[in-house]
Formats: structure tokens, C-alpha cells, sequence
């Protein structure tokens, strides 16, 4: 189980985390590991997730819930507030800017203007969360970019390819600035 | 801080309600609160009761005794309550895939019976709750996550349907005319007898995204713009009608209430007695 | 149109969700929304008709007594 | 000639009868063979006493409709068989998880489907405790006269208001068609026991409260001065839905524990020339009749039978059947189904002793002869 | 990049996949999170390979359907939750007298009633054999991996075909939602069972005849050359009604029958270091999954921990558990209920171990951690 | 020796029947058969669908592709054979309980779909087969076992509701006017949609009974008395009209149907191809 | 009214329930009950309306061509 | 069990039996007796049973049906024939004149006119129950004769009780003569 790496992507409803998440685990596909990825519910089907998890491995997934994650994605305050001590020892947290960066010295934490990127740079709101992959990949290379790239472009609406091509770019820009 | 009318019908606690940005049935779920108001009942007379859906979550929100059944059968447990205790003003809210397909059969019934129940239907033409699937009032030809090739059903009118089965007040209005929704309660819930109002909703979630209806606005622009009263209707060239709906109120009538024709057997045997 | 208004136009931010119904309905162009919460542009139109306390989904907006502010 | 109160009854009727001294005051259901006389007598006897009937259009409704009617105060029951006791299941995890008290008659017939519907049968044992979804409490209880049947349809509705549950009355073809001599118990004679009206002042009030070891919570009608929610979603003692986990775990363990808690209030049962007994029968409804002459018919011979009658089905009695077993070398579960009680009966016995099974699902009454033979062969 | 056949699927879409697989040409149901993408999946897909999907009214009407559409000659699926699952009931039992193959999967969420209608549960596993009234014969699969809700789903489809009986796929929230890499078996991997076309004379046809030891009757469709008829009520050879005792047992024996002697077909499942094991971990489906990593962690630890996972829940395994049962000092059933599975372990057990449970139905995936404790415990 | 007919169609060793003396369901059900015969349609294309009832056990007696559903459930089952097959012909048999009572919700939703499926209600205004409780046709203020003082429901108009829900053939007959069933059923089965005919039918052994409606052959001679042709309705005062019901067509019309609908869908993907 | 005939008037007792319709409705009176059971009373009469036949709940009664003798 | 005597009346549905067997189990408990009494059904509860059943004791009475009887009446021919065999040895057989005397030289045969006194003597064909309940009691001495009046006289229709009374009084006539 130490080559597991547990991801909590989380955020408000609409920010396409769990689109975030397929992506993420499909890409670690791509590199030829295993993944699971779930999520969970509000009251029925109703009103979307609140945040999608990934575990990647090299072995088998039995358990397939994260509970204490190594890598912490919050694009929302609420989300960072109520997931935050999910996160490991030593954990990653990766937060938009406008998400308080939070009293923890146990952690790393990267806060990064990920919604100002999509809304502004690439005017697209709605690839805040291609923006969020890219940067998490580049912070902890938890997939290869080309397989995160192949998985992106496999799964995003036809005609948004560039869009979203670029939305990766800018994420790993975000890092690398 | 909340308004008055909010204060004294809602459990504020449980306010704001779980239902999306842009939702009718918030609007509708006003309109019966005013209703009541302007009605004076006391609170603790009325009971509303619901079955399973987006819609039939409102009982938990409102100040009264409130039911929330199964899926489709909110109409058989209001018939269970107002048998028991025929002085409750009972109101059912439901919505279109609650009342109108697993439920179908219960208002059919109902109507037939003629019991005094006041039904509201919160129709946005889809199941809400389970993402989008097509109702049975979902359009033919449009879509749902059930339907990804548009649906070939026909889809009810249920004020017909209600009339049909006997329903001795029968009136529709919409999540826009809130105030023709509060007036139709009021005259529901004044008809002594099975009184159905269809109040056409919108979920800009599911059914809006699906058929790319655009956001909530523009729902409730449509249904500004594609009603007609049906007191104007007669009046109105055909063209005039065409890809409209009618609200209004389409059909009233007096006839035995079933728990006061129950009454009467029982008032029989104490008179024996 | 400042005259004499009775009732005060209220908002309940925490409750907004910001649909923009309101604002689209409004007659007077009174409302607008701000961070996608609804904000009063400007109290001075409204007319006190109504009609956001009508359509709001929400309850986050409408027309109360000076008693309805303290709650 | 006979005592006023004493009378040729039908199972069905008695059963109409008990009700009606328990307090019913509300029938719905729907029409189905072996069960339909419940319906049509109670149809006849509410008005008179002030109570409701009304036929459904379905299974479905009537259930539904006696729960809407106990929630609005009235003591509430529903009759039916097989088919209809499958349409019901649905609403009856509704009344465990709402805790509705109410009584849902079941006279068996041969089954699976349409099955015989004139046949007797006990086939619905199982499904009177696992027919609906998800985990939840039950009470069912098993009349083998026309008397008992009396007697169990008051001790349902007793059980029903007191637990604030579904008590099932499984019964069948052959105690609710057939005649017998009845005494009926007066008035005075009959323990009625009412759902308790909640004391607490209207601000505080939580309809789904329970303090120190109470399990039940009051219960106030619909009308009252008290108003309140219901729901069948899993819900806090506010009665308000909660997708908590340990407001799921402590609510799913409190209406599990007012039944097993009270087992001992619950335990219905009669033991026969038992105590000497080398071999048990373990025989319920109308197959305890069969039974009993069996046991007769095996001392006339010599050999040392008893019987045990569990008239509480659900829960199962434990504690009983683990003694029984232990003190006895063979027992015998006779039963008019391929095998539906045995299966708890080995569960609690098979440690202790052997159990075999004498059964039978043909719509045919197991007959006295029948259990003979089995008991001479183990 | 992976292969092409290796993807990322949910549980629920890897059930639609294995039913096509396996030939399923027709889809009636009514949708129900957590099973609704079955639903939306299938009627994306099925007009696709020239089948056919309809949303109908209800759940009954939906396995009405299916039904309907495998007498007429599909291979018919449903799919369903708790309350579904339980307003199925009634069919579910006409299917298994008229025996007529069908696959009907529930994925399972919290009961009982709406409960938690999106949270992960097991508990309609004892509902999914005694759910409907009288007895009947079933078959139940649960599958603990998206892999093994494809595989498991061309089994349940080649069950029903041979043995013309329902079968039902146990699957949970948990399975049926989570996304996992799956390897999609190509055709010639996959083996496909067919009903057994009759091939009697027209006239000496009787639809419900068998031969010698062969105990599934052939099955003709509607619109063939055959003309026939079938009913939910007690029939003989011909297909006709009877109330003859005789006919009656010889139709219950023969479809329990038509399981029970060929379970070892049916019986499915897994041991995972079981050889050595001194305790052994009972469990299935999701639960399953977290049992394994206990069972490695017990290991971690020097504790000798193993693990029997049934596939076929329904008929009960009582050869294998018996055996593991046997050999081991100490058995734990792990499940998300209040304890349903164990009850059958415990009658086939706990004559030769201890049998104990780590039970939880509040919502939440049991995890490692807690059977990790449970093993501790004992 | 038998007629050729009932020798043609019916499975001589299960006749005589186990209805009752004079019971109409066996008019009726010989009426369909005639339709069938007329129409020179293959036997093993026809497939005849009944729920559970005195009227339901017509199919175990007729010599088709023939299913004995559950109580309510011929509709949804018919559904299922029907899509499967489209090229069967379908007819459901059934009675006022199982097709309106308990099956209500099937029958509604089947004829909003069009479904290409003939129903013929054998009509007698009570449960026969549990022995004679109140349907939802029972009159009110008439009895049954389970309506001691007279039943206070309102009764259902079948074909009312059936045409309210959208079939599209409509049509009343009874067991006395047998020819008009057999021309009735025989428009029905040609007609590509969902079809229904209500075919009013005599209980002597329990409606009659409990109702003081004599022998079979008042009861005929009832149905023989009370009834006007729809076309002639318009024509008579109203006086005449009293008390009398209304026999024959009372709606046709072309609509898409289902199995038509949903075969597009299939085509469309195989051009794909 | 004794002209050619095509068909014959047969009657199968055994599925006679004997309710009387076809005697109640025949137009000419050619029938009764005997014994509980249907009997041409006189044939002579008949003018094979069709009417017993279509009105006969049970089948006990119809026209047939002569091959239906035999059956 | 050795006072128990088990009686079964069969005939065709609408002769009134199970009716018969209510006032015979109704006249054992005038008695003081214990009494049991069940029907067999048709299909659903449709048509009417074709056989009544009455078991009379002085004692408990548990296995509530009647295999072997001691009593069997049989007002049809074909009810003869389907239930001669469950008559016991040295059983009482009543039959109406209408049914071939069987040829079983182990039980007592009485055939009696009992269709006939109803329809011809009594006028009214529905009455042969009572007529029936006559015959046996006079034969067997089962019940007093009180009791059987009162229990005829408790069950059936208010204005009918001359009719029954007479169909009583007839159907003792008809074994004395
Ligand atoms: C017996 C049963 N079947 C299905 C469901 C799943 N379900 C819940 S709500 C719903 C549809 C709701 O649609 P509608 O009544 O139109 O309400 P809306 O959400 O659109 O307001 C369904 C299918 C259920 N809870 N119970
Ligand atoms: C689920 C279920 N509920 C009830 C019954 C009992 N039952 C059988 S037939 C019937 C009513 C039949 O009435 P109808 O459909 O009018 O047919 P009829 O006998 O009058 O021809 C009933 C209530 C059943 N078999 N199954
Ligand atoms: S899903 Fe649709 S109906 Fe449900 S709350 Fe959202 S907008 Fe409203
Ligand atoms: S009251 Fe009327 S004018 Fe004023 S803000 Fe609301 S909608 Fe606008
Ligand atoms: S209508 Fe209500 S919820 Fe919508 S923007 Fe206005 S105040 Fe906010
Ligand atoms: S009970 Fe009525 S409907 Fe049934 S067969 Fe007899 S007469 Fe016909
Ligand atoms: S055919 Fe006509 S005339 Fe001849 S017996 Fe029959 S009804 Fe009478
Ligand atoms: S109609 Fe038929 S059953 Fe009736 S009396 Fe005439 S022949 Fe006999
Ligand atoms: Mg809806
Ligand atoms: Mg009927």
C-alpha cells in the first residue's frame, strides 16, 4: 500500500471535479497503473458531487474509499474547511488563491490563482479543473503529463481540445512561474 | 432575518432548502404558503403530504403537519389521513414522475373518489431528483438521460387526465404566475372535494441543460411567453395558440365528498343506536 | 417615484443562489447581482410591486415591516 | 343451548372481532382470497362504531393508507394474502422506520405467484421479516384457533402501539376459513394498550426524542396540538432527514433494540408435554394442531413427544428454542413450506441436538399421521 | 497508453457491458439511484445492437416487462434499488413459478424504506431470497470489483437461461458507482448460454415437460411455431392450471430442485489465503474489498487471517462454508447490514467454529480497519 | 362435436368453462375469437394477455400464444411481449378490477403510449372472481360484500378514461350486443395503436345477487334495454337518454405508435452502419 | 318458415349450463330447458337467426354445417 | 378422539351445504359440544364450495379437517362418487334417491327423496340443506333435536323460519317413515 497515492479533489458542485477525477485515473491508466476513482452523493442523484477521490497504485485497489489523502485539492473555502484535516502528514494541498491558506506546518501547500486562470486567462471557467489537473500533475507527478494529456483529450467535448489543451499549459505554467 | 410570511409558514431552520439556484419549485412552494395565509388556516388543521422527488421534499419545509411518504404514493397515504381525521386540510405535493407515473393510479382514484384533497403538482416535465430521466410529461421528441435519442412517448396533459378520472376542481398555472398559483390553491382548498392544480415548474438543472433550454431566466421567460389564459383562449385566433398552453382554471364542479358521504353511513347507526 | 413606500426591500444573501430571476424581472432594473449574490443597485426605482419577493426561489429577497428587519 | 358469548365463528371474522376490541378504527385494503372476509366483515362493523373502512384500489394504497390513518390517531389495520402481502412490502419498511404502529393481517395460501389461492400455506414465514428492503424490526405472531386468533389480532394492535411498529398476523387458509367454538373474552378481560401522547411542551418538542432507557418515542397524532414530520428517509429525533452516519447507526439501533430489548413482553408460545419429551415438535399456526394430535398419538404409543408453539414467529425465540433444544434428542419443525422457521431453529439448535424437518408445500394441511411418522423415523 | 480494451468503467455501465455481452436484447425498468445509469446506459446502447429499451411506469411494470419480453424471446434485464427491488417482489415470483429467465440487479443502497438512498448498503440480501411470498427457487450474484459486476453479469444472464429462472445481481452503491480499470474480455472469451429451443412435435408439445433426469423444461417463444400458455398459478406439464396436491409438490420439488442439484454450477467464489488461515473472513461485494486488506494487514501483523468470498450468494454455499468453517478456529462475517449472510453461516457453522460478525449498516463502507479489529477481538 | 369455430380457436379439452351459469364473460370471449377468425389472422401470431379474475381465465381457454399475468398486470406484461415481438398481436383480456382497480396505472400509461395492444375489458361491474366487493365501475348506491350500505365511490367511465389518456380506438359494446363486440374488437385489432374496448358483461352469481338484478336473463335483458348507440345519441331528447348508457365507437384516431417509434430509432442506427 | 337450410341446430348438453339465455332470446321460441339443460323444443321453427349461438355463454348451442357432426 | 364424529355433506355448489354445516356445528354447541367446520373452495373463492365439513367432539379438536368420516351425505351423483371412499367403515352414508346406492356392504346406505320433499313437498328446492340436517340428525341422533331447531332457526333468513321449520319437521318424517 505505500505506492498508493489517495487524491481528494474537492470544490463546489459544477466545477467538474469528478470529470477531474476520471481524468486523473484514466491517465494513470494510461501510464499503466491501476486507479479507482468515486465520489459521492448528495440527497438522491440530485445537485452533484461535492468531491471525486482517485487512488492510484502499481498493485491491486482493494479498498477503494480515500479516507486520510496524500494530495489535496480545494478550489472552494467550504471544500478546504471541511476536507482539510483529511489530509495526510507530509500530504500535498493544492488551493485556489481565494481559498485561506490554512495554519498546518505538517503539510505543503501550494495556493495558486487556478479559477482566475480558467475564468481569465483562458476565459473559459469551466476548465478550472483541466487547470487544477495540470497543476497537481506538476506539483507531484503523479501521472506523466503525456498520459494526462491523452487522458484530457479522450474525454472533453469535441471542438473544446485546444481550450483544454491550452487550460493544461497554463496549469503547468502556474507551477513552474 | 426573514420575511413574515416566511417566518410564521416555514421551518426557517431548515431554510435555505436544497433545491438548485434557478429552481420553480421554491416559487411554487411560496405561493401555497401564501394560499394558507390568506386563508387563515390554523397551522396545526393543515397537512401536507408528499411522495418522493425534488418536489415532495417541500413538506420538510413548511410549518405544518407535514408527510413525506414513498415514491408515488402521497395520495394514498393523504386519503389514510384525511379518512382518519376529516377535519385536516390536506394538501399533496408531488411531482410529475410522482403523480403522474409510479403514482398514476392513486390520483386517478382519488379523483374518482372525489376526497377532499388539494393536490399540487410541481411539473418540470422530468425526473429531477434522479438526474434528468423523461417523464411522462417530458415532450415527445425531447430529451432526457433515458431518452438520449428524444422520447417517443406522448406526454399527459394531467389536468385532463385528473377531469377525466373526476376531479371536481381542475386548474393550472405556473411557476411565472405565482400569484395564479396562490389563487388556485385558494380555490382548491375551498372546493369541497378532489381539486388538482398543476403548477408547471422548472428544473434548469436537468431538463433546462438537456434540451438546452437555457438558464433559469429564460425557463421562466418561456413560461411568461407561451401561456394563454384560457379565458382568452376561445377568443384567440388558432394561430395565436399554436406551441402555447393554457393556464386558468379549466373545470370546477360540485359533487358528494367522499368522507362526508362516509359520514352519513356512520351518522346512520347513531341514530339507530 | 420615492414616494411614501411603506414596506422596506429586504435581502437574505446567505439564502440567495444567485439565479438572477430577480433581477430579469424586476420591472424597475433595481437589482442587479454582485459575486453572485443579489445586491440592490438601486433602492431609489423600486416601486415596491413585488415581484422579486414573488419569483425569488430563495426567499432572499422582499418587501417587509420595519418588524421583519430585527428578525 | 350455549352462553351468549359463546359462538360458531370464522378465523377471519375473530380476527375482525379482536381488532374491533383492540380499538381498529380504520380499515383500507383490497380485496384477496383467503384474506377477503376481513375486509368485507370489517366493512359491516366499522360504521357502527364510529370507525372507517375503505377499499383501496390496490394493495399498495391500502397500505399506505392505514399508515396515513394511524399517523392521524386512529388504531389502523390491513388484511391480504401472498400476491398482496408482496405489493406491501415496500410500505412496510416505511411504518418500521417511521415507527407507525399498525397491524397487517396475512392469511397464507399456497405460494409462490398465484400459486393455489384456495390452499393453505406457511409460506410467507421468511418474507414476513425479510420481504422489505434494508434492515428493520418486525413483530409477527401465529393464531392456531379461531380463539387465538382473537386474541393475537388484540395482542398485534397492543404490540404495534406500544413498540410503535408493523405487527404482522400471519395466519392462514385454515384458521381464517374455518369455524369454531369461541368464547368471547368481555371487555373487561382485555388488556388495550394505547401509543403514548407525548407530554412535552410544544417548543421543545421532538417527535423522535427518547430519554434515558426509553426506546419508544411518544407519538402525537396528525391534528393535535403538536406538529411535526415524517419521513421515511433516515431521519434525527427531530423526525428531519440526516444523511449522518451516526444518526443512521443510532436510529437503525434503537428501532432494532425496542423489539429485541422487550423479547420477553414479545414471547408468545405454549409448550405441550414437554418436559419429559425426548423429541420436540416445533409447529405454529395450523400445523400446530396437526402437531399437538401428534404428540397425543405418539404418548398413546409410547413415546415421549412434546410440542412447541411459538405463537410469536418474529422475533424468533431464541432463548425457548435453544432450551427445548438442549433438553430434548430430536427436534421436529413441521411446517407447510419447504423450510422457512427451521432454518432459525437450526441456527439455535443444531449445536445442541438434531433437527430435521417435516414439511410440506402442496396446499394440503400437514396431517397428525404425517408428523407421526416423521417423529418415529428421527 | 493502454490498450484498447482496457478502461476506466463504473460498476453500473460494466453491468450493462457483460449484459450485452451476453446477448441481453431487451431493458424495462424505472429509474432509482443508485442504479439508474444502468438504465441510461442501456438506452444509449441497446437500439445500438438492434434491442430495445423502455422506461415504464413503475418498477412493477418494468419487471412485468421483462418478463413479457423473454417469453416473447429476449434475453430481458432490469435494474433497481431497495424500494424498486421490494415493489418487484410479486413479479419476481411469477418468474420463478413460470420459470422464465430474466436478470434483475439491485444495486444496493441504505434501508429500510428510502433510508439512505445514497449511501452503500447489503442489506436486501436475505430480501432477495424470501422477498416475495411462498417458496421459489433463486439465484443471487454479488461482484466486488467493476471486472467482476461485467463477469458476474453474463453469468446471471447464462443462469437464467439455463436453469429459466430470475436472477439477481446483488451488486451495492459502493461497486456500482466506483470507476475502476477493467479489461474488457473479447467475445470469444465470453461464454454465452441459450434457452434449449424445444424440439418435440407440434402436437405432443407440452411447454413444462421434462425427460428422464433433465429438469428444466425447453423453451419455445411466443410467435414461434409453438403455441402455449403459462400462468402464475400451480400448474402441471402442459402449462395449464391444476390443483392437484400431486402436481402442486411435483412443481415446487422440480424448480427447487433445478438449483439445489446443480449448485455446484452455480456456486461461485473465492478463498484468499484461506489454507493456513486460523480465522477466516465471510464476506462479499464491496465489503469484500476491505476484508482483503484486512486479511494482508492481519498477515502484517503474524495473525493467520484468510478470506472466503462467495460470487453466489443465493443458493448459500453450505459445502464451502462448512468446510472453511471446519478448518478454521474462528469466522467473521463482515457486512453492511445488521447481519443477514451470517445467520446462514452461523446454522452451517457454528456446530464446528465460533461464528461471529462485524456488521454496520450506517451508510458507510466497512473498513479494514474495523475487521482488522474484529480479528483481533476474537 | 363442437362448432368449427370454438373447435378452431378454443382448447376443447379445457372447455366447458368454469364460469358460472350465464355468465357473460363466455359471450364475450367467443366474440373475440370471431373477430380473430374473421380477420383470418395466424394463431401463432396472436398472442391473448389477462391478469388475474373471472374474465383473465379466458386466455387458459383460447387456443393462441396465451399468458396469465398477475392481478392488474396484463398491461405491462403485454408491454414487454410487444416490444419484443411487434409483430404478434396483441390483446389483453381483463376485468373492471384488474384493468382499472389495481392496473389503473398500466392501463393509463399504455394508452398514452399507443402501444399497438388490444384491450378487451369484460366489464361487470364488480370483483367476480373474490366474490363480489365493489369495483371502481360498481354504481354508486349499489352493493357489493365490501359495500354493506351502498358504495359511496364514484364509478369510473373506462372508456372516458382510456380516451383521457390517449387511445386511440375507444369503444363500448356488451356481452348482449355480441356482434357489436366482434366488430368492435375487429376494428380494434386493425387499428396501429393502443385500442380499447369496454365490453360490458353480466355477473349474475355475485353483482346480480347483491344487486337484485334477477337471472342472467334479466340482467341480458338489462343490457339489451339500457343502451343507445353513440350515433343515435345526438339525435334523441334527452328523456331518452336516461338511465341508458352508451354503446359503440366513441373515438378513433392515427397517432404515432410505439413499437413503430421505437423501430426508427433502430433503423437509424443500422443506416449508421 | 321450414325452407332448405344450409345449416343443422346443434346442441352439446354436457356444456349446457342451462341459464336460459339462448331460450329467452330466440326469436321464434324453439327452445327450453329440460332437466336444467338446453332442448329443441321445435326445430321446425328455427330459422337459423344465429341468435342462441352468439348469445350461448358456453358454446352449448350453434349452427354448424354438416362436418360439424361428426366432431 | 374416539368421540369425535366426522361429518361431511357434499353436493353442488348452491345446495346451501356449507350453510348446513355452520347450523350443524352450531347445533353441537347448543350441546355443549365443541365443533369444527371448513369448506373446501374452487378457484379464488368463485363458484362455491363443493363440500362442507363438520367435526363434532366432546373434546378439544385439533387436526381441524375430515379424512375419514363417519357421516357423508351426498346430494349429487357426482359428489358420491368422489367422496364414497372417505366414508369409514360402518359409516353412515345419506344419499338422495337421485344417487345410484353404491355397492359397499361395509356402511349403512340411506336413500331418501330429499331434492324432491324440498322442491314438491316444501315448495322451495333451497330448503333441501335443512331437509338434509333433518334426515341426519333423525338417523345419527349427532345433535338433539333442540338444538338443531335453534341453530335453523339462528342462520337462516327472518321470514323463512315457518318454511325451515316445516323442512325440519319433513325431513324427520322422512326417516320415520
Ligand atoms: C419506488 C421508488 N422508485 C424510484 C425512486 C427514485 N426516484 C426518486 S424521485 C424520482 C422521480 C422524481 O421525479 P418527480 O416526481 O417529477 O419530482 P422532481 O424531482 O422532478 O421534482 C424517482 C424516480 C424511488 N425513490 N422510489
Ligand atoms: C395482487 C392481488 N390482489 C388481489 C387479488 C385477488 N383478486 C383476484 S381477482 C380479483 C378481482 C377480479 O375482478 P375483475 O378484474 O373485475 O374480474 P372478474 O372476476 O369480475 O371478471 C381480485 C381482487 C390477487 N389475485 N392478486
Ligand atoms: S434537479 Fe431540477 S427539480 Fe431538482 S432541485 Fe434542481 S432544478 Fe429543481
Ligand atoms: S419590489 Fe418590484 S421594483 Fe422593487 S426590486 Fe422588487 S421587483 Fe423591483
Ligand atoms: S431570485 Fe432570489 S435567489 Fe435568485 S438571484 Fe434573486 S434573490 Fe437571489
Ligand atoms: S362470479 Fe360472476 S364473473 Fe365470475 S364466473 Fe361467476 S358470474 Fe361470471
Ligand atoms: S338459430 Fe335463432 S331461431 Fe334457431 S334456435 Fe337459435 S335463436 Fe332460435
Ligand atoms: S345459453 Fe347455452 S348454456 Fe345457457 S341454456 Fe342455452 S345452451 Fe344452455
Ligand atoms: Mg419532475
Ligand atoms: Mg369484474
Amino acid at each position: 500500500m505505500s505506492n498508493q497515492c489517495e487524491i481528494r479533489l474537492s470544490g463546489s458542485g459544477g466545477q467538474g471535479l469528478i470529470l477531474g477525477g476520471i481524468i486523473l485515473a484514466e491517465a494513470a491508466l494510461n501510464d499503466g497503473k491501476n486507479a479507482v476513482q468515486s465520489q459521492s452523493y448528495g440527497p438522491e442523484a440530485r445537485g452533484g458531487a461535492s468531491k471525486a477521490e482517485v487512488i492510484i497504485s502499481d498493485n491491486d485497489i482493494n479498498y477503494p474509499k480515500v479516507r486520510e489523502c496524500d494530495i489535496l485539492l480545494s478550489l472552494t473555502q467550504l471544500a478546504c474547511d471541511e476536507y482539510l484535516h483529511t489530509l495526510k502528514e507530509n500530504g500535498v494541498l493544492v488551493i485556489d488563491e481565494s481559498v485561506k491558506t490554512p495554519d498546518r506546518d505538517d503539510i505543503k501547500v501550494y495556493s495558486l490563482p487556478i479559477l482566475k486562470t480558467a475564468s481569465e486567462k483562458i476565459r473559459k471557467p469551466m476548465v478550472a479543473n483541466i487547470v487544477a489537473l495540470a497543476v497537481i500533475n506538476q506539483i507531484t507527478k503523479v501521472t506523466t503529463k503525456e498520459s494526462l494529456e491523452g487522458a484530457v483529450l479522450k474525454r472533453v467535448p469535441r471542438g473544446t481540445e485546444d481550450i483544454n489543451t491550452n487550460a493544461l499549459k497554463e496549469g503547468f505554467n502556474l507551477v513552474n512561474a | 432575518m426573514t420575511s413574515t410570511l416566511v417566518e410564521n409558514h416555514f421551518r426557517i431552520g431548515k431554510l435555505p432548502h436544497i433545491w438548485c439556484p434557478g429552481c420553480g419549485h421554491g416559487i411554487i412552494m411560496r405561493s401555497i404558503a401564501v394560499a394558507i395565509d390568506e386563508l387563515g388556516y390554523d397551522k396545526n388543521d393543515v397537512c401536507v403530504v408528499s411522495g418522493i422527488g425534488c418536489s415532495s421534499r417541500a413538506p420538510g419545509y413548511m410549518d405544518f403537519n407535514t408527510l413525506h411518504t414513498l415514491h408515488g404514493r402521497a395520495l394514498a397515504y393523504a386519503t389514510g389521513v384525511k379518512m382518519a381525521n376529516p377535519d385536516l386540510k390536506v394538501i399533496v405535493i408531488t411531482g410529475d414522475g410522482d403523480c403522474a407515473a409510479i403514482g398514476g393510479n392513486h390520483l386517478i382514484h382519488a379523483s374518482r373518489r372525489n376526497i377532499d384533497i388539494t393536490t399540487v403538482v410541481f411539473n418540470n416535465n422530468i425526473y429531477g431528483m434522479t438526474g434528468g430521466q423523461y417523464s411522462p410529461t417530458t415532450p415527445t421528441g425531447e430529451k432526457g438521460t433515458t431518452a438520449p435519442f428524444g422520447n417517443i412517448d406522448r406526454n399527459f396533459d394531467l389536468c385532463n387526465l385528473a377531469k377525466g378520472a373526476g376531479a371536481t376542481y381542475v386548474a393550472r398555472s405556473t411557476a411565472y404566475h405565482a400569484n395564479m398559483v396562490k389563487q388556485q390553491v385558494k380555490a382548491a382548498l375551498e372546493n369541497k372535494g378532489f381539486s388538482f392544480v398543476e403548477a408547471v415548474s422548472i428544473c434548469p438543472t436537468y431538463y433546462g441543460r438537456k434540451n438546452k433550454k437555457g438558464d433559469a431566466v429564460s425557463m421562466m421567460e418561456y413560461l411568461k411567453n407561451s401561456t394563454v389564459n384560457v379565458k382568452a383562449a376561445d377568443k384567440l385566433p388558432k394561430e395565436k395558440l399554436e406551441g402555447k398552453f393554457l393556464v386558468g382554471e379549466f373545470y370546477k364542479s360540485e359533487e358528494p365528498e367522499y368522507t362526508e358521504e362516509y359520514k352519513k353511513i356512520i351518522d346512520s347507526f347513531q341514530k339507530e343506536r | 417615484m420615492t414616494a411614501s413606500k411603506e414596506k422596506k426591500l429586504y435581502v437574505k444573501k446567505d439564502w440567495c443562489k444567485g439565479c438572477n430571476i430577480c433581477v430579469a424581472f424586476c420591472p424597475m432594473n433595481t437589482l442587479e447581482l454582485k459575486d453572485g449574490k443579489i445586491n440592490i443597485k438601486d433602492i431609489e426605482s423600486c416601486t415596491q410591486c413585488g415581484r422579486c419577493e414573488l419569483l425569488c426561489p430563495d426567499y432572499a429577497i422582499y418587501l417587509g415591516g420595519t418588524e421583519d428587519g430585527k428578525k | 343451548m350455549a352462553k351468549n358469548n359463546v359462538k360458531l365463528m370464522q378465523g377471519n371474522e375473530a380476527c375482525v372481532e379482536g381488532a374491533l376490541a383492540a380499538g381498529m378504527k380504520f380499515f383500507a385494503g383490497y380485496p384477496i382470497t383467503p384474506s377477503t372476509e376481513i375486509a368485507e366483515i370489517s366493512s359491516l362493523r366499522l360504521p357502527k362504531v364510529g370507525g372507517k373502512f375503505i377499499q383501496m384500489e390496490d394493495e399498495i394504497a391500502g397500505m399506505a393508507a392505514i399508515i396515513g390513518g394511524s399517523l392521524a390517531g386512529l388504531k389502523s389495520m390491513t388484511a391480504t394474502s401472498g400476491p398482496g402481502f408482496s405489493l406491501k412490502q415496500e410500505n412496510l419498511g416505511y411504518a418500521a422506520i417511521a415507527e407507525v404502529p399498525c397491524v397487517i393481517v396475512n392469511v397464507q395460501r399456497g405460494g409462490p405467484s398465484t400459486g393455489l389461492p384456495t390452499s393453505p400455506a406457511q409460506g410467507d414465514i421468511m418474507q414476513a421479516k425479510w420481504g422489505t428492503h434494508g434492515d428493520h424490526p418486525i413483530i409477527a405472531l401465529s393464531p392456531s384457533s379461531v380463539r387465538e386468533t382473537f386474541d393475537l389480532t388484540v395482542k398485534a394492535f397492543n404490540f404495534a402501539e406500544k413498540y410503535r411498529t408493523p405487527v404482522i398476523l400471519l395466519t392462514d387458509e385454515v384458521i381464517g376459513h374455518m369455524r369454531e367454538k369461541i368464547e368471547i373474552p368481555s371487555p373487561d378481560e382485555i388488556e388495550i394498550i394505547d401509543r403514548v401522547q407525548p407530554k412535552s411542551g410544544l417548543e421543545e418538542y421532538k417527535p423522535y426524542e427518547v430519554n434515558e432507557d426509553q426506546l419508544v418515542p411518544d407519538m402525537a397524532p396528525y391534528g393535535g396540538e403538536y406538529r411535526f414530520h415524517v419521513t421515511g428517509l433516515v431521519h434525527d429525533e427531530t423526525g428531519f432527514p440526516s444523511n449522518d452516519s451516526n444518526v443512521a447507526e443510532s436510529l437503525l439501533n434503537r428501532i432494532m433494540k425496542k423489539i429485541d430489548n422487550n423479547i420477553d413482553d414479545i414471547a408468545l408460545y405454549e409448550e405441550y408435554k414437554l418436559e419429559d419429551a425426548e423429541v420436540a415438535i416445533i409447529a405454529y399456526g395450523s400445523t400446530a394442531r396437526s402437531a399437538k394430535s401428534a404428540v397425543d398419538m405418539a404418548r398413546a404409543e409410547g413415546i415421549k413427544a412434546g410440542l412447541f408453539r411459538p405463537m410469536t414467529i418474529w422475533p424468533f425465540l431464541d432463548k425457548q428454542v435453544t432450551e427445548v433444544s438442549k433438553k430434548v434428542d430430536n427436534v421436529i419443525v413441521a411446517e407447510m413450506n419447504l423450510g422457512q422457521y427451521v432454518i432459525e431453529v437450526e441456527r439455535a439448535g443444531n449445536k445442541h441436538t438434531k433437527v430435521s424437518k417435516c414439511c410440506k408445500a402442496n396446499g394440503q394441511l400437514i396431517t397428525p399421521d404425517e408428523i407421526l411418522a416423521k417423529i418415529k423415523e428421527v
